[in-house]
């Protein structure tokens, strides 16, 4: 299904967000807010995981029911997890499509990663000893 | 200890009635003394003009607004950029240059004290922030009153003691320096889009006049002792026929203060404008300084504008959005809560439109028709009239007719027959100068038992040496020399050290910032009064104990104290 | 005379160069000259090989041109009066900035401001102008003011912003906004655009592809036929949200 | 012990009201703040000290041999990156600027990817605006577009607008009415008096054909305008045209989204139309506690709010080209310090991805996404927590934030201020 990935702040992201390591954020800027609607077409319930897909590449997130979100779109927490597939152009105005960038969704089986899984993956290497 | 022994200086400094003498200038830990000794520094002056450093007693260069009007501005920005040299930072801009943009080219051309126009108290930490990025000057803040519901409600009680009160208050909070009124009730009438058309017209919901304001603020300055009188930019500011305003302000301002004027009248040639509309406006210099020569009370300072692009500035929001209607461009606007507004927007003072003619000449008309010059100071509001940087053209023209002669050659028609400027035969001289751009402003400031504006013993070692020989040079003839002689001083002395040499900052500034704590009988302490705490914690968006400006914004602030008053 | 600059393999091959120097003009009194890559300053030398044809008398009979990886290099023609240059790959940012006259031909792609502030001369960039090809300057009331530039494939976003005199001419289709804020000028693109003219004065659009997210403030006068393209094209006035009057004529 | 009139440094509104309870060193209590202040007091784990990455794993080293080795990378770099500067103080932010001039480095803020676009609208048009206690003590409308006050500034309608009480508003609730205008029907849409929901990129749209309506031109507006009913849009123009005054606030709705600064020019021209009809104002939410304060002190130092590039020694300035995201983008930079923000976090991969592949050092008091991408990680103090020093709020009103407890950190001032004398040869600032 194509969508548009719109991402910002909430409150659960804003409390962890200086917690980046632990499972509060990890599980609030995973979760991918779908109108229930669009859920249903997807033939997904609350808590199972859909694989979002753009040429920047693909996350998996667990999908969240949410009344207000529009069809055709998908809420993102800001953080780690929608930054993985938004394209990094700006337009020529330094700013990223952060609220305005495609998406393909669809229901996969893989699991959700980790922040640190995330940053390993484009050459980072985790610190958890805090 | 460190010493310099200044010889063969031309000095002019009129508030000790030197004027011209030959001399040597000691100085000895930043102040000038009797004499030094030999292992002092010396710098041969070589007969050059050399007069106390130059003081501004109104630019805008720091502070909330100054620096929205460097934010929105990127275009300005790329137009007088500066790379790394020796001690000088980066600098950016022409007419809203970075801070030490402004201090760096201030102290090019002498300027060691420089007092901002307009700082409103909410923000006062802002305006101390970039005065110490300031570093050549030493700065001093008009503190903003013209909306302060406080100041209006006691006002309307008619009662003097308590205006004085909230304002001795206010300005040891936002450590400032005197009282501003910028169109007075005009900015609180503003924060619903109105604006006053008048001295006696009600400011709506506060049942008080500008004239009321005026008046009992000047009491309250005078009741206080403060160093310097209320500053005040009248209502109708760059309105066709506003001179009435203004020549009825100059009416009501008692004569209260033997040492200096009741009343600092602010960038007047925008004030003094006749006519209706702006196709029949015309000159009032003429109305405007028979007023003031007849009235030792009052100074003001011209206002000047000088033709190019540059940025208007002002704490008069709806003057701002009045020329925003005109001008078509960007227009940012800032009103602060309980106390004043703001406007900002870029304006090019052409050659081709009469009335940018007319006001160029109407600022020269008022120097040339003063005839204290102790009563007509030098500025240009910088940057709403031009940016500071203009002020040795201005120099040029008042001390030459052919100069303004082949200037008004080139420009529309208009000034002739609206104005009166090429009647004007006058030409000043350099001690007039000298009293316009240093002598005076420390007078009308208060800032001479400071150690400002002249160059006594004990006096504080600022001294401009500028390129100039007075004997050798006709300002009449050579105003191009003139000009140039004013840009760059040779030497630049801030505080006894050596700051600027032929244009170059030499050292890292240490300045000071001047603030008054004007004390006040024990049962006037604002910060005991019940009512007036508790409309502050209901209505202001900071808690009153986060209100004031802490210490640790003036690493070198100078505190004035004040006699409580009975 | 003909100036050939074959960039050099660079150490850090992403780190931009800034080479306003290079313009014809510069080139009459040899080839030494500055430019800059990130912090540091180099000598043209250190970043081309330069080899030299012929001589000139007068800027006018120069031709630069550039080989090899040039993609990376900014700010190449600046201020340029006169003469040509010739790029045979792609160009960095801000190529032709201020030009006032002579050509540029780009046969590669040409990065973000192509042309911008540019008052006279032409540009032909034969491949795609990124974003802000013939602009203007972040809080500059003007952009491109006259000249010509012609881009053969598509433009990134905000094509001929602030657009206040010359033509922009683009073969292929344009991004978001082109012609945002137009003051003047004339800006025609074959292909298709997305919102143009939002917020236009002034100044005259011709687009003969399809109009994607037509702005809703913008009245139809009438349809007729421009000759020059041999189309019937809806004409709108605009932008009405702005006191706008500008033309809009859109391929019916 | 209790501290009164605390200032929480999280989001842009600097809330000064709050009270912490602290015992032996550590806050234990907070009120009048919000969830996030709560977190932000109460929740505070820092990395215990200067971390290095080596092919074996991650070691702990001392202050002095990180800003030695931090002053090594920046020296020898052709084009270094230094961003952030939100989540601290302007004195921080100052010595930032000095070391960026010194070097000829780019340094950009977090208002690269938050509020730059509306930097950029504002210097197209400017910005007519106010504090916002004018607000509070005078609007009877208020607008929330493109964002979501409850989540992101969960104060900002009890102190400032819907809830807040004004000298001219005494009864807020009755007085006040709120629209709110957004693509999703958040919470704050929920309590709005009238809710306008825009199809996905409406925004610009819906802007100009209000900007028609209020200048008289709606005959030339469609029925429909972006999934916005023509009635609606009538409604709506006539609500502000017949305020007293007039706030809109608006968030990353209209940053983020397609067009980015063109949706704010748009806000604020109809903001500037507005006025001549009645007194408008408009406000971006600035998010990071002194954010605004960035933009404020690199301003006065070099003339540019962010995406300010030193390399050929003036100050240059052009988002898209100079902006943190497009540097990395493009694998420009060869060395980063990372300061008070979480580029790892909050960019776009490819841009962060550019991070591990150069050395780059962190200065900030938690570990977060970027501390993987470092090479080295300074910790210090946090601003507001432990280190007292300016902040700007959103509506430029500067405050004090306090030093509440003792932490036994190095403020990132000094650490700046040791890494600035490195690089300038030992000479001090």
């Amino acid at each position: 299904m194509k969508c548009i990935l719109n991402t910002g702040r909430t409150v659960p992201q804003g409390t962890s967000v200086e917690h980046k390591g632990s499972d509060n954020y990890r599980s609030v800027t995973s979760a991918g807010f779908l109108n229930p609607v669009d859920m249903m077409m997807l033939g997904i319930e609350d808590g199972d995981r859909v694989r979002l897909t753009t040429p920047a590449g693909y996350i998996v997130l667990t999908a969240r029911p949410a009344e207000g979100v529009a069809r055709a779109e998908i809420f993102v927490a800001i953080g780690p997890y929608a930054n993985h597939i938004i394209s990094s152009e700006t337009h020529g105005t330094g700013m990223p499509d952060f609220k305005s960038q495609s998406v393909e969704i669809e229901p996969t089986e893989e699991p959700v990663k980790s922040v640190g899984e995330l940053m390993e993956a484009i050459g980072g290497l985790r610190y958890d000893r805090t | 200890m460190t010493e310099i022994w200044v010889k063969n200086a031309c000095v002019i400094d009129p508030i000790r009635g030197i004027n011209g003498e030959i001399m040597d200038i000691t100085i000895r830990d930043g102040r000038i003394v009797e004499s030094v000794s030999d292992r002092a520094d010396v710098i041969d002056a070589q007969r050059c003009l050399t007069l106390p450093g130059g003081i501004d007693s109104h630019t805008h260069v720091s502070g909330t607004k100054v620096n929205f009007g460097r934010y929105m501005s990127p275009e300005d920005m790329r137009a007088g950029r500066t790379k790394r040299k020796g001690k000088m930072h980066v600098t950016s801009g022409y007419y809203v240059p970075t801070t030490f943009g402004n201090s760096y080219r201030y102290s090019a051309m002498g300027y060691t004290t420089l007092l901002e126009g307009a700082m409103a108290p909410l923000e006062a930490r802002h305006t101390h922030e970039e005065f110490t990025a300031t570093p050549h000057q030493d700065m001093l803040a008009n503190t903003l009153f013209d909306g302060n519901w406080a100041v209006m409600d006691a006002v309307r009680e008619k009662d003097i003691r308590k205006t004085a009160a909230v304002v001795a208050w206010t300005l040891k909070a936002a450590r400032g320096y005197g009282i501003k009124l910028t169109n007075p009730g005009g900015t609180e009438a503003w924060g619903f889009g109105e604006d006053l058309t008048g001295i006696h017209e009600m400011v709506p919901h506060f049942a008080v006049t500008p004239a009321e304001i005026i008046t009992t603020m000047i009491r309250a300055n005078e009741l206080l002792k403060l160093p310097h009188s209320v500053h005040l930019h009248c209502n109708n500011l760059g309105k066709p026929g506003n001179y009435q305003t203004t020549l009825e302000t100059f009416d009501i301002v008692p004569d209260l203060n033997p040492d200096r004027q009741t009343l600092y009248a602010t960038h007047v040639q925008f004030h003094a404008y006749g006519g209706g509309t702006w196709k029949n406006i015309s000159s009032k210099a003429e109305e405007i300084t028979r007023s003031v020569n007849s009235k030792p009370q009052i100074v003001m300072d011209m206002g000047q504008i000088m033709f190019g692009r540059t940025m208007t500035m002002t704490a008069d929001g709806p003057m701002e959005f009045n020329l925003h209607c005109l001008h078509h461009n960007k227009w940012s606007n800032h009103d602060v809560e309980l106390e004043t507004g703001s406007g900002i927007i870029p304006v090019t003072y052409s050659k081709k439109s009469a009335v940018n003619c007319i006001m160029w000449a109407i600022g020269l008309e008022l120097a040339l028709l003063t005839k204290n010059p102790y009563q007509c100071l030098l500025e240009t509001d910088n940057p709403n009239g031009a940016p500071f940087v203009k002020y040795p053209e201005i120099i040029g023209l008042l001390m030459s007719k052919r100069y303004r002669d082949e200037e008004c050659a080139t420009l529309a028609t208009g000034v002739e027959q609206r104005t009166s400027l090429c009647a004007l035969e006058r030409e000043l001289d350099w001690h007039d100068i000298a009293v316009m751009t240093r002598a005076g402003q420390a007078k009308a400031l208060g800032i001479i038992n400071q150690g400002k504006g002249h160059l006594g013993i004990g006096a504080e070692a600022d001294i401009a040496i500028y390129p100039i020989r007075t004997d050798s040079v006709d300002p009449a003839r050579e105003y191009r020399k003139v000009v140039e002689g004013f840009q760059k001083t040779r030497y630049t002395i801030k505080r006894g050290r050596v700051v600027s040499r032929d244009g170059d900052i030499i050292v890292d500034g240490a300045n000071a910032t001047f603030w008054v704590d004007a004390k006040v009988p024990e049962d006037l302490r604002m910060e005991n009064d019940p009512e007036f705490i508790k409309r502050f914690e209901q209505f202001y968006t900071v808690r009153m104990s986060n209100y004031p400006v802490q210490d640790v914004y003036l690493p070198r602030g100078r505190r004035i104290e004040t006699e409580v008053f009975t | 005379m003909r100036v050939i600059l074959e960039s050099k393999v660079r150490a850090k091959p992403n780190l931009p160069i800034e080479a306003e120097a290079i313009i014809p003009r510069n080139f009459l009194k040899g080839t030494d000259l500055i430019v800059y890559e990130g912090n540091k300053e180099r000598t043209l030398s250190e970043m081309f090989w330069i080899f030299v044809e012929g001589t000139a008398v007068s800027p006018e009979n120069i031709e630069v041109i550039l080989k090899g990886d040039t993609s990376r290099i900014k700010r190449v023609g600046e201020y340029m009066d006169t003469g040509s240059i010739v790029i045979e790959g792609d160009i960095g940012m801000h190529c032709g900035n201020f030009m006032s006259g002579g050509t540029i031909e780009i046969r590669g792609n040409a990065d973000s401001w192509l042309g911008r502030e540019m008052r006279g001369g032409t540009i032909l960039c034969r491949g795609n102008a990124s974003h802000y090809c013939a602009t203007g300057y972040r809080g500059e009331k003007k952009g491109m003011q006259g000249g010509k530039v012609e881009v053969s494939g598509n433009t990134g976003d905000f094509c001929a912003e602030y657009l206040a005199g010359g033509t922009v001419h683009i073969h292929g289709s344009a991004g978001d906004f082109p012609g945002v804020e137009m003051r003047g000028g004339e800006l025609i693109i074959e292909g298709d655009a997305t919102r143009p003219c939002g917020n236009m004065k002034s100044g005259s659009c011709v687009i003969l592809g399809t109009v994607h997210d037509m702005l809703p403030t913008f009245e139809k006068i009438e349809q007729r036929v421009l000759p020059e393209w041999k189309v019937t094209a809806d004409v709108y006035k605009g932008d009405v949200a702005n006191r706008g009057k500008g033309t809009l004529c859109v391929r019916s | 012990m209790i501290e009164h009139d605390v200032v929480c440094p999280f989001c842009g509104c600097l809330c000064d009201d709050l009270e912490l309870v602290c015992e032996g060193g550590k806050i234990v209590k907070v009120q009048n703040g919000c969830a996030l202040a709560e977190s932000t007091f109460m929740n505070d784990v820092r990395l215990p000290s200067p971390i290095r990455r080596t092919e074996s794993g991650w070691e702990d080293i001392s202050y002095t041999e990180a800003i030695k080795e931090t002053a090594e990378i920046l020296q020898g770099a052709d084009r270094p990156l230094l961003y952030g500067w939100s989540s601290t103080h302007g004195e921080a932010q100052s010595i930032g600027v000095h070391i960026a001039e010194l070097i000829g480095a780019v340094i950009d803020n977090t208002s690269t990817v938050c509020h730059g676009p509306s930097i950029l609208a504002i210097q197209e048009v400017g910005h007519p605006g106010c504090t916002l206690g004018q607000v509070k003590n005078r609007a009877d409308v208020i607008i929330y577009w493109g964002c979501n006050p409850i989540e992101a500034h969960p104060r900002h309608m009890s102190r400032y607008t819907t809830y807040a009480t004004g000298f001219f508003v005494p009864d807020a609730q009755r007085e006040r009415t709120v629209i709110v205008v957004d693509t999703r029907r958040t919470d704050t849409a929920g309590i709005a008096d009238e809710f306008v929901q825009i199809e996905h990129s409406g925004d610009y749209a819906v802007l100009s054909a209000l900007r028609a309506i209020v200048r008289g031109k709606a005959s030339v507006i469609p029925a429909k305008v972006a999934g916005v009913s023509k009635e609606q849009l009538i409604r709506i123009a006539e609500i502000c045209k017949t305020a007293k005054f007039g706030a809109i606030f608006f968030g990353l709705g209209l940053t983020m989204s397609r067009g980015k600064y063109k949706n704010i020019r748009n806000a604020i021209e109809l903001t500037d139309e507005l006025n001549r009809h009645t007194k408008f104002v408009i406000s971006p939410l600035r998010g990071h506690g002194n954010v605004y304060g960035s933009n404020e002190v690199f301003t006065w130092m070099t003339g540019y709010p962010f995406a300010v590039d030193f390399a050929r020694g003036i100050a240059f300035y052009n988002p898209g080209e100079t902006t943190a995201v497009d540097i990395l983008r493009r694998g420009e930079c060869d060395a980063a310090l990372i300061v008070a923000s979480d580029p790892g976090a909050n960019f776009p991969r490819a841009a962060a991805a550019h991070l591990a592949k150069i050395p780059t050092v962190v200065i900030d008091p938690h570990v977060n996404a970027t501390t993987a991408l470092s090479r080295i990680h300074i910790p210090c103090t946090a601003a507001g927590i432990d280190a007292a020093g300016t902040a700007y709020r959103m509506d430029g009103v500067p405050i004090r934030l306090k030093k509440v407890i003792d932490r036994g950190y190095p403020d990132d001032a000094e650490i700046l201020k040791k890494i600035y004398d490195r690089l300038n040869g030992g000479k001090e600032l």
